[in-house]
């Protein structure tokens, strides 16, 4: 993607991508129907990966020499809102694989290391997960404990990593681990195959939602890993981990979009039921106006949305710019998912409709991959430090 | 509690009920919640307690004891759980109904020797000749109930009717709340009923109930929000994160100052609200006023709760997730808390 | 007021107060406040009805009724009149401090016969010597007053110190509210000074005086949102849009709805912790959260009462506009929200 | 303009515009510092007023023929943010001459009635006022009253426009008067010079705020108007209003950015200060959040104003993009003030800075040219109706 290439002109998609957005817009209609089922049956939607998979949206965010699409950031953030307003279980699971896992391996990874996982990457024959959370660092990554002992032309890793999201269906993890005792400058990343030996997949999570989604405990034993699956230098794992983490934010802001945008619809079919002779709407003022906000706000917020993703495709810095889309969007989301429940009322709440769904997967985007309160403190450094 | 007010009497039974709910409610709410298993223990108990019989006149032949205490208890119950704080709500609600009306059944009904539920007037239940048509989407307890006490549609003017649950269609429900509560979808083809009470009468027994359901419901999520600050407060004293605890975050406990004062006027509402009712007055517009409160209240707090556990109030295992949903579900009972408003309107302003 | 508890002295002292307000206050407050000038004969008023000595205790030169019915009469002035409420609040916190102190020029404050003005910790007024330093931004009252009465700091502890007013530098403000109670930036150079108290009868003396501030002007808050809800229904009675009243607009009254369920929460919130303090209990915990709840109260009212006038809401002729800018400039003062949010967070969680 | 030229590409400025945003701002450094004063003073600006005329800022939104710079909606949104973060009482008189009087007069008037007045409006030698509302119709305008009878060849003109801004100042008029008695369609538009005999100035309303700017009643006593004053077809003049005031609402929302970021600068500015030996920012948590959701909505209903400025230069219908824009920043530029006052405390409130200003300014926003539920409607109307 050039840097001067424009993406989105006066607001609006190029043509090449308002086609892309419709084609997995047809994707979404057609493999996620059964979002309430693996809802509520607390299965992972394989059958929707694997689909997404052959259509190539797992790999959106790799370069054409490796097998990728190429599309960028902007191109998957399009397509993420469009999934998550289906099926945000899915929808995870595709953003932490190439928002997290292919960015990551595309941006540090050697050569060797592309050439290595790629191939299995971009076809979805392995689903990757992002193993930085542990039980005692959630918001504060930097406390992390997970070790990392250089032993010759190999690490021992032993440690716990905790919310994995995908843990229990991925074959690769990227594992950040402490080969130092310095805070920040201690830690490094690494590629582990969910094969080595002493990789354990542990507890798995009950959930509110998003329980199609697999999060699990991911433990790690005397694992041994060869030092050449250590990504970059010794100690700037911490550096990896924050960029990292710059696009996954894009695409829980997406995510939140995506379901914020599925809340506005349903509050705008139940009330563009009631209207009178002449087709006027007739529902209650109140409850009109907050679809009113709603709609505004999400127009908005993707915007800011776009904004940081384009800017990370022309390769410029974009923290601030992510955490106002994810702060913004991600809350966005949890209002219209109330307001969903609290308008259609006992068919809201009683799971009659999918808002009660809703409802319990939006909450999860104002916590994972740096909760609000983080991307509020991002966005205000960039502000008070010059 | 800052009420100042109790009597002895009354503090008396809240510390029972606190016990109760200590012993025999907490140890089990979250398994109960996350496996919709049905409270059916824990609703014996309360029958134990005499809770249902305890706000209603005693020349209906109930305790007398007025809705203040039952607010309380209400209260209690709904900070460890939403579920069976709502089957006291339903089951008071049918056992005043049914006390107004002078029916036989209320003596079973407030002693807890038969489970009842309340099909409130919102649902548009219409009866036609003697029997009944429609259907109530979601109606906690209806799934494990006996009877059901309808406030049903007589052509414009409001029946209170019985029907035995066994006479109607119930379909259990995966409800966003309730869920040890037996929340169900009840269908009425023509299910056959007996009328308990008609005109003016059954207008008087539907409004108690109906003051009864705002009031209990508002109380319930002053406890949840109650239990939601505890939760959020424990946690974020344990957490540590950037070298100190969460507690220690001023943007953390600032919150919780925020929930603190939310929940607190919530109380002074409910408290306020069951007063005027116990001193006969009419507690329409406080009861409702303070239903819309709670709910506001416990909602913020459970969300800023789940919030301050991150990732872990995310799970089943720290009951905020658990007081979020039951709070958001509370709020689209009795009619929802947009129904209250437009009450209020008209109460209030004369809109 | 759904009140409830109110004696009948009390209530007799209100209906006085009451009927002041609707006199005397009432027809002026737009006016004065609109050409900055001072409330003097309301201020003459209030010292006549005996109002600044109505909450000093009997043994200490006052009339013992507590802070309950002090409260009350904030509310009703301060629906009328927020600077004539913080000229008030000024003078009973003053007079209280001075109370507790056993000061001999309690007796002038508490008559009215010198107009005080408190000037609290949070300006950080330093004590030298005999001499105070330093500056407040913003003292409503001082303009006019002829004594001041400071919470000092002396070398980290707190002492109580009277400044005669023309011993500092007094610069009139045109602030954003209070602008008939004389606001005015107050310059101590070196001004010689009186200690009235030191260690901790000060300390009592100026929490007590702290207390009454909190209270007092989250009383007046109460009653200027109860002052534009009123407005604002009137003029949503009369008003034809869409040819029907305002009020018959659903987004136009749930609004007032909401206002009114803030500002009768923050009233309940006052009034309890009034009751807590005349019953020697802490109440500074409570009378922040009422203090806090009151002012977003305020704020919201008025803000949606302005929305609801349209174009006349932005004029000064319907006094909602006062209103806002009189609850907005209460937040900033006595230490500002912000600083009992932070006190809240440790009394109530100890962070 | 043309349809295909982009204007904005990737939310960021063409250098053109860039280049007219720093002059703008030069300008309001420059000419509108005693915006204090003109405040308490109740003081019109008329220096600041002249000095926008001779740069040319009073003819943004008319075409080149007519003496214009025909730089379109989007440059005015950008100019007024600058204009309105100094002065508001200076940027609605240049709101109402350029968005809706001059906006106005080049799409719906004629060719010789252009010539007749845009010579004038151009370079300011007469300022525009838009008289729509009336004491008995404000959010409900086609309730107007005011009346035009044909008598001949002129029109005979009773009645009394209120809340009329610039309206002490202004030489023409756009006047709504009612030739009919259909809702609707019995409305007219009309061009009505100050020095027609009948027409009279008013009481001079005392406001909150934006006390800089006259906000008057203007009554319109046996005012003889030309026949060919008449603004297009007898009837077509409420279609005219609400078209206009779509344009007008992206004027009073580029008014709100303007304040939201004044304020927000005041806030960080007062966060700013305080930091710890090492630079880094140790005001209040919640103070910088606050700071954090401020900034990140003020950058998102920029986009929003923008997009539907972008729209309307096109000549695309833009009804439910302007009211999304003018709802967001007219509510997000109260938040901010009220932000501003709280975290700048007894110094936010005792004039000694301007946040207390801000306040009273901001109110304003959400009332005229269309109150927020008015907004609200228009959006939740475009979403029910298809």
């Amino acid at each position: 993607m050039s840097a001067t290439q424009p993406q989105v002109v006066d607001f609006e998609l190029s043509p090449e991508l308002a086609a892309f957005r419709s084609s997995v817009r047809d994707y979404a209609n057609t493999h996620l129907g059964k979002a309430a089922e693996w809802d509520a049956e607390v299965k992972f939607p394989r059958s929707a990966v694997e689909a997404a998979a052959k259509l190539g949206l797992l790999r959106t965010t790799v370069s054409k020499a490796h097998g990728g699409s190429e599309m960028g950031n902007l191109a998957s953030c399009i397509m993420l809102e469009e999934i998550n307003a289906v099926c945000p279980s899915t929808g995870v699971t595709i953003s932490v694989h190439n928002s997290l896992v292919n960015s990551l391996v595309g941006k540090w990874c050697s050569e060797e290391q592309k050439k290595r996982y790629f191939p299995k990457l971009v076809n979805g024959e392995w689903l990757g997960a992002y193993c930085l959370s542990e039980a005692f660092s959630g918001s504060d990554a930097a406390a992390l404990r997970c070790e990392a002992k250089r032993e010759g032309d190999h690490y021992v890793m032993n440690g716990a990593k905790l919310w994995i999201t995908t843990g229990s269906e991925a074959k690769l993890f990227l594992v950040f681990a402490r080969t130092g005792s310095d805070r920040v400058k201690g830690i490094s990343a690494f590629l582990v195959e969910k094969d080595y030996p002493g990789v354990g997949v542990g507890k798995k999570e009950r959930k509110l939602g998003l329980r199609g989604s697999p999060t699990n405990e991911i433990v790690l034993e005397n694992v041994k890993v060869p030092a050449h699956n250590r990504i970059g230098d010794e100690g700037v794992g911490f550096t990896i981990a924050l960029d990292t983490l710059d696009g996954g934010r894009l695409g829980i802001a997406s995510q939140s979009l995506g379901i914020a945008r599925a809340c506005i619809e349903l509050i705008r079919d139940c009330l563009g039921k009631q209207v009178d002779a002449k087709g006027r709407p007739t529902a209650s003022q109140p409850d009109q106006w907050t679809l009113a906000d709603l709609a505004s706000e999400l127009d908005a917020y993707r915007m800011l949305t776009w904004r940081a993703a384009i800017l990370r495709d022309r390769g410029l810095r974009c923290g601030a710019e992510a955490a106002m889309a994810k702060s913004t969007a991600s809350r966005l989301a949890n209002r219209a998912a109330r307001a969903a429940v609290a308008i259609l009322g006992q068919e809201g709440a009683s799971g009659a409709t999918s808002a009660e769904r809703w409802l319990r997967d939006a909450r999860i985007t104002e916590i994972y991959e740096g909760a609000t309160d983080i991307q509020r403190l991002v966005i205000a450094r960039s502000l008070l430090v010059p | 509690m800052h009420n100042l007010q109790f009597t002895d009497d009354q503090t008396l039974i809240l510390d029972t009920v606190a016990k109760f709910v200590a012993d025999a409610v907490a140890p089990h709410a979250q398994e109960r919640d996350e496996h919709r298993t049905f409270a059916r223990d824990e609703f014996a108990g309360l029958a134990e307690l005499g809770l249902f019989a305890m706000p209603i006149a005693e020349d209906r032949g109930g305790a007398g004891m007025g809705l203040l205490p039952f607010a309380a208890s209400c209260e209690e119950i709904g900070a460890r759980s939403g579920s069976l704080a709502r089957l006291l709500v339903g089951q008071v609600q049918c056992a005043t109904a049914l006390a107004h009306a002078g029916s036989d059944a209320m003596g079973d009904v407030a002693a807890g020797g038969k489970l009842a539920a309340w099909i409130g007037r919102e649902h548009g239940i219409a009866l036609r000749g003697s029997s009944l048509s429609g259907k109530a989407e979601l109606v906690p307890g209806a799934g494990e109930a006996d009877l059901l006490v309808v406030a049903a549609n007589d052509g414009g003017k409001t029946v209170l009717v019985i029907v035995e649950a066994s006479a109607t269609k119930r379909t259990a429900l995966r409800a966003l709340g309730f869920q040890s509560a037996a929340p169900a979808r009840v269908e009425f083809g023509s299910s056959a009923c007996v009328v308990a009470a008609e005109g003016s009468t059954a207008e008087a027994a539907v409004r108690a109930a109906e003051t009864v359901a705002f009031l209990g419901s508002a109380a319930a999520c002053v406890g949840a929000g109650r239990a939601s600050i505890v939760a959020a407060r424990a946690h974020a004293s344990e957490r540590i994160a950037f070298g100190k605890p969460l507690l220690g975050q001023q943007a953390v406990v600032r919150k919780l100052v925020e929930c603190q004062r939310a929940v607190d006027a919530a109380r002074h509402l409910v408290f306020h609200a069951a007063r005027l009712a116990d001193l006969g007055e009419l507690a329409e517009a406080a009861s409702m006023q303070a239903r819309i409160a709670a709910v506001d209240a416990a909602v913020l707090a459970a969300d800023e709760a789940i919030q301050i556990h991150g990732g872990f109030g995310y799970t089943v295992e720290y009951h905020v997730e658990r007081h979020y949903r039951d709070a958001k579900a509370t709020e689209v009972l009795d009619g929802g808390n947009e129904r209250c408003k437009d009450r209020l309107a008209a109460l209030q302003f004369g809109a």
